[in-house]
């Protein structure tokens, strides 16, 4: 037993952040000032991905037969932690979460020419699960993809495909068994469906915090080659990728990040009568409470990539971790914000603004956790049958 | 002990709900919003024609004359709509304060305020929150020094300030116009026109020194801060009603979503906390309209203000899903409100500590006697 | 609009107050050391209930008919409230909840022997609701009446019938119509059990925090002058009775006599380095968020009692008030309790006590309220319908 | 990173868990508990000679040699039965800090621990909750003052305590039988023995003065602090347990009760919060295993121990309704259990201003630097 990083752990984890600053520069930062490109996808943003590609960053935790550098999970973790710290738009959900379902799943062809590619930084995927009727009862979409020929033809629509805007495939999940006798989760297929493809559109849905879209799939046809796993497998896939999605969206490198900034703010900044803002008893125990919670959920979390890489992590744990990660976060924005006060209310470019406005940011994009990557009613309900054995509620 | 409003205050209630509910189609709001913060002359024309927003201001300035209960009516009324009307910096923290000064710059302004012209209030300072205690300072009728986040300095005539006077608190009126007074936008998360506002040796009207000056500015405080409850109150009415017929019709599984015990629980939840926020609300108004500037009903208000507000706005947005903070619904215009709200003028955190301070202060001095 | 007591009402409070200092005596409190005693039912609480009778205190909000003083809801509330904070073992279930319906509901002769008893202060009724199989589903309760001649004879089992003790009768729901047809709640009479009826028996049931009670009925046989209204009508009567039960539960009276003790002794006991425990930022903060949500509290019922005078309070603002108040008990006592420290746990006759060990036996008690007069599940459920008019949860 | 226990370890929490659980049948508890505080005297044979408790002691002096996690795994194990057995007092608070001296007195005591004799450390006085800071004096080696809450004070052979020595901690043994030493019983609400101790010129072994006393001392308050939050993690996982146990069998409305969303999602909260405690009370007791008696991770751990158990102890009794504060029922010794571990050595608020201070501490050091 150690609960820390080893030796080599942290040389990892020193040596990232001294490589990141060279990642995280100012230019990167301007063009993260556009909307569209807040997220990644702008050229800087690419280059940068290229950049850590070729310099063997990005399949740390990857096996090395597919390019990785084979060291496993924990290290993988500590990079997702560290970069998500730096203020990098981490496109996580490829390189954490479908990335490694395509590397375990998909055909050859698939792995040549998008797994590579990924951990060289140059494809970017995107999630095309819900539907506008196919929310929490995923099971009940509706996009169609049938058989013709080699190809499959789809036509269908998703909602809140977020990165859309610069994703070069979706992976997509979509019916092709409507037969009524089946369970409707056992017709499902997974696609990867190129967003050059003839027929796809994207559209943008603009939220409280951040773009995210809509996708449109009009009799867009694609090789069968693009298909991943067998057909009507679909949803042992869309769970595989949803167990690694909820861990990596509670993953508290950015909310670490910013807790760090705004105690480093508390402590050189005095208040009207000139004592240090992190003197105050209210403000220091706002900050603890965040540390202290911060502290659970960072040991948690690496509880989950070190059981990852000594056999499964438990299906409860990932979703309590995922329930206690995003109801954490809405409770720790709102009490950072009371620290920086009125003015934490300023956005990023306006006069006046605290920390570049990351807390407005993040206090309007900090909700969409809760109920993204599988509503924590749905948690809480995986919680209730496979943590603790509870007889399944009524339907 | 009476609950019940005069006749006339329900009379207010239902006019303003009217008017505002009569603007805030979304398809509006969002050609106004466009173009960034902006104003909504259209519609602060129509409630200034209905004279709504001078309930509480005297007869004699122009106003209905009606206590200050009956300006909460409207300001509650706003929050269920969130449209960019100047009602509160204008009429609540300046002119209200203003109507009782027997000082004729004040009255003038009160005045021009009934009549639609905009009058604004700078509480704060970067870096500062307390009026009672600015960075700024005045002398020889001069002011130095910058505040900011003030809502319609820009748009309005005249800005009520607080400075220092050597060792007292000074307040008094500054011509926005002036020279000296140089206002630079800010964008802040309402998208309400905010601005800081810099002066440099600007000539201000003085109204209040010392003890006078402070309970000038404690009663803008006072009436701003019950404004942001009322306010609150709408603003968490109308957010739960808005999530209650979401999961009414949103079906999942074959029902609507509000079937689920999860769904509805956490929904009376918000209805719990509404009840909680308007009551405690109600007090606070009642103490101010009853002349206590300071009561301690008003920390506690704010206390439950940003409590149910960040409660509230979580709660709803997560019933609703993606829905609840796409910019073509609704709600997110609330989630928004709500989050200024909680921090104007003191965090729930920060109204603790002074009512902490105040309850020390009792228990010492009673077991002092 | 005035949200404050009236002069008159203030005046009210103060005499009261005054004169509860000759009811709660050293002698009632000695008396109270009894675990079977300790909410009442001794020689010396019975002569001080006489004595408040006597005095006229019992009927305060009752009507002039029935031999109370008539002066309204607001004014019984007041009583309640204060009568509660002096730290006498009120029987509010007997005094503001059975007594009224009795009142409204009864007839003549219950009317002459029971109510008007009431208010001399020389009877006592205890709840007879739960059953073993019969909680928060109560309306599948078992317990069955049967008609035989001008008699009802009586079996079955009641449960947690608080202060049963002392009880001269048990307010009793029955089945008197087991007709499948009907609706279960639809075949329940109410009846007033005289506890000294043969086959009527009553054994203790020792909880955490206070004693309660099962009765037992075995061929209990009481005239029909003891039923209360209508056969099968006594569903109504039971969300009467709960409804005034609700509120009397959570009545901010005791709880704000023991915050205002722990202020008072946090204002005058001091910390190893000589500071006052009320002046340490935590302690006071903790104090005044019990103060901030105590406050709504009272207004929450005072806006009840007032409604009750002024038409009927509504259904969703009753059970919102249960809520609130039962829950924000729980986290009060255990904020008070954090202020008060470990010596908090000493009990009231321990050596080192505080406060007569006031917090450690509330502690304990205190989370009964939860469940107890309706599972605040059940009164989430009728916010969810009478408050938000949301469609009914799935059954 | 390492999650994983030797396989020691996990033998003697298997055997822990038999030898409690042989011993906790509600019946069997209920004739200990009619008298009174009582002291399991026949279960604490059985622990002893089963060799449990001395786990982490060395074996020169008769223990297993393991590290400070192993003992962990028993007091884990107890706070599933929560059985007056003195296993935290005797070896957590007072063994094992001793077993760190190279002193004759400390090492006869310790060897008498292993064999089954108690010890016991006062750590709290009336009204001061700080063992670094005590009331009680000594001089010429000889104690006076009053300690309270002392657990089986009158039951152990040597008493752990601290004093003051002029301006300097002295930690010291006291002989509980000796002259000026005289023990009085109190009521606590677990119904584990306590006692006021009071010292008036009692003589004493001093062990170590100023910085070596505090360091003594602070190791009994952080293995203390560790044990407690690891007894919570039993008792949380048991009162979740006997929770999910109850709703799956009781019915209402047809229905076992944890079918309704609202009653199975709080006790899936129950299991986070479990999780939570469990994982940061992992991560101390890794840090006190490996040395660091003064680490953040303590008071962390005791934050969230005082809040894991407040919240479950609550929900758990709540979703039973009546029968889970039934004493014939078997939640009820957890329930105040779990109050007594969030209340001893410090609560969750004030070891939250605990780490407020480190905080602070750290980021203006880091600030100057």
């Amino acid at each position: 037993m150690h609960i820390a990083y080893t030796d080599e752990q942290q040389a990892l984890k020193t040596r990232l952040e001294t490589y990141l600053q060279s990642i995280v520069t100012e230019e990167l930062l301007n063009e993260m000032k556009d909307p569209n490109l807040m997220e990644g996808g702008g050229p800087v943003f690419r280059a940068a991905m290229k950049k850590m590609g070729a310099d063997g960053w990005l399949g740390l935790g990857w096996p090395k037969e597919l390019g990785g550098a084979g060291i496993g999970p924990v290290e993988q973790h500590i990079f997702a932690e560290t970069i998500m710290a730096s203020g990098f738009p981490y496109p996580f959900l490829t390189i954490d979460t479908i990335g490694p379902m395509l590397a375990q799943h998909a055909n050859g062809f698939i792995q040549e020419t998008v797994v590579k590619e990924i951990l060289k930084g140059n494809v970017f995927i995107s999630v095309g699960y819900s539907e506008p009727n196919a929310g929490t009862d995923l099971a009940s979409l509706q996009t169609r993809a049938v058989k013709d020929g080699d190809d499959w033809v789809i036509n269908g629509q998703k909602i809140w495909t977020s990165l859309g805007q610069f994703a070069d495939y979706i992976w997509l999940a979509a019916r092709t068994n409507t037969d009524p006798a089946i369970k409707k989760h056992k017709g499902i297929t997974m696609f990867l469906v190129p967003t050059s493809s003839k027929g796809y559109s994207c559209t943008p849905i603009h939220t409280l915090g951040v773009r995210t879209n809509a996708t449109y799939y009009e009799d867009v046809r694609i090789p069968d080659k693009y298909r991943v796993s067998e057909v009507d497998a679909g949803w042992g896939l869309i769970t595989g990728q949803l167990n690694r999605e909820r861990l990596s969206i509670v993953n508290p490198g950015m909310m670490g990040g910013i807790f760090e900034q705004v105690c480093a703010w508390a402590a050189e900044t005095k208040d009207r009568n000139g004592e240090l803002l992190i003197t105050q008893p209210w403000v220091k125990e706002n900050l603890a409470r965040v540390q202290a919670d911060l502290e659970v959920l960072k040991l948690l979390c690496w509880k989950q990539a070190w059981a990852m890489q000594n056999g499964n992590p438990g299906m409860a744990d990932s979703s309590a971790a995922k329930v206690y990660g995003s109801e954490f976060f809405v409770e720790c924005y709102r009490r950072l914000l009371e620290v920086v006060g009125q003015a934490g209310t300023l956005k990023r470019d306006s006069k006046g603004a605290i920390l570049r406005g990351k807390l407005e940011h993040r206090y309007r994009s900090g909700s969409v956790l809760t109920f993204g990557g599988g509503t924590n009613e749905i948690q809480r309900e995986i919680i209730a049958g496979a943590g603790l054995w509870l007889p399944r509620a009524r339907p | 002990m009476d609950f019940a409003y005069p006749e006339t205050h329900g009379d207010i209630q239902n006019l303003a709900n009217q008017i505002f509910s009569d603007h805030c189609a979304p398809d509006r709001l969002k050609k106004l919003e466009a173009k960034g913060p902006y104003l909504d002359s259209e519609l602060w024309g129509k409630v200034v024609e209905s004279g709504l927003h001078a309930a509480s201001l005297p007869e004699s300035a122009g106003g209905m004359g009606l206590d200050f209960a009956a300006s909460m009516m409207v300001v509650e009324a706003l929050g269920q709509a969130v449209v960019n009307v100047p009602l509160v910096p204008s009429i609540i923290s300046t002119a209200l304060p203003l109507a009782t000064l027997d000082v004729a710059e004040a009255k003038k302004a009160v005045e021009q305020a009934a009549a639609g012209d905009i009058l604004t209030t700078a509480h704060i300072e970067p870096g500062n929150e307390d009026p009672l205690n600015p960075s700024t300072t005045v002398s020889n009728g001069q002011l130095n020094g910058v505040k900011h986040c003030v809502p319609y300095a820009a748009e309005a005539k005249w800005m009520l300030v607080s400075a220092m006077s050597g060792d007292a608190l000074w307040v008094g009126l500054v011509d926005t116009h002036a020279d000296g007074v140089s206002i630079a936008a800010q964008d802040a998360t309402t998208g309400e026109p905010q601005y800081e506002v810099t002066f440099s040796n600007a000539k201000a009207h003085t109204l209040a020194t010392g003890k006078a000056a402070v309970a000038l500015m404690q009663k803008s405080i006072a009436m701003t801060t019950a404004a942001y409850c009322n306010m609150a109150v709408g603003v968490c009415t109308k957010m739960t009603r808005i999530a209650c017929d979401y999961t009414s019709q949103r079906q999942q599984f074959g029902v609507a979503i509000a079937t689920f015990q999860a769904v509805a629980h956490r929904l009376a939840d918000c209805f719990i906390d509404t009840e909680c926020l308007k009551i405690i609300t109600l007090k606070a108004t009642n103490d101010i309209s009853e002349g206590d500037d300071n009561a301690a009903s008003l920390s506690m208000a704010k206390i439950w203000c940003g409590d149910a507000l960040h409660r509230i706005s979580q709660a709803t947005q997560h019933v609703h899903g993606g829905a609840g903070i796409d910019r073509d619904y609704h709600l997110w215009r609330y989630c928004l409100w709500a989050k200024f709200l909680e921090l104007a003028l003191g965090s729930s955190r920060t109204h603790l500590v002074a009512l902490a301070d105040r309850l020390q202060a009792d228990y010492l001095a009673e077991s002092a006697r």
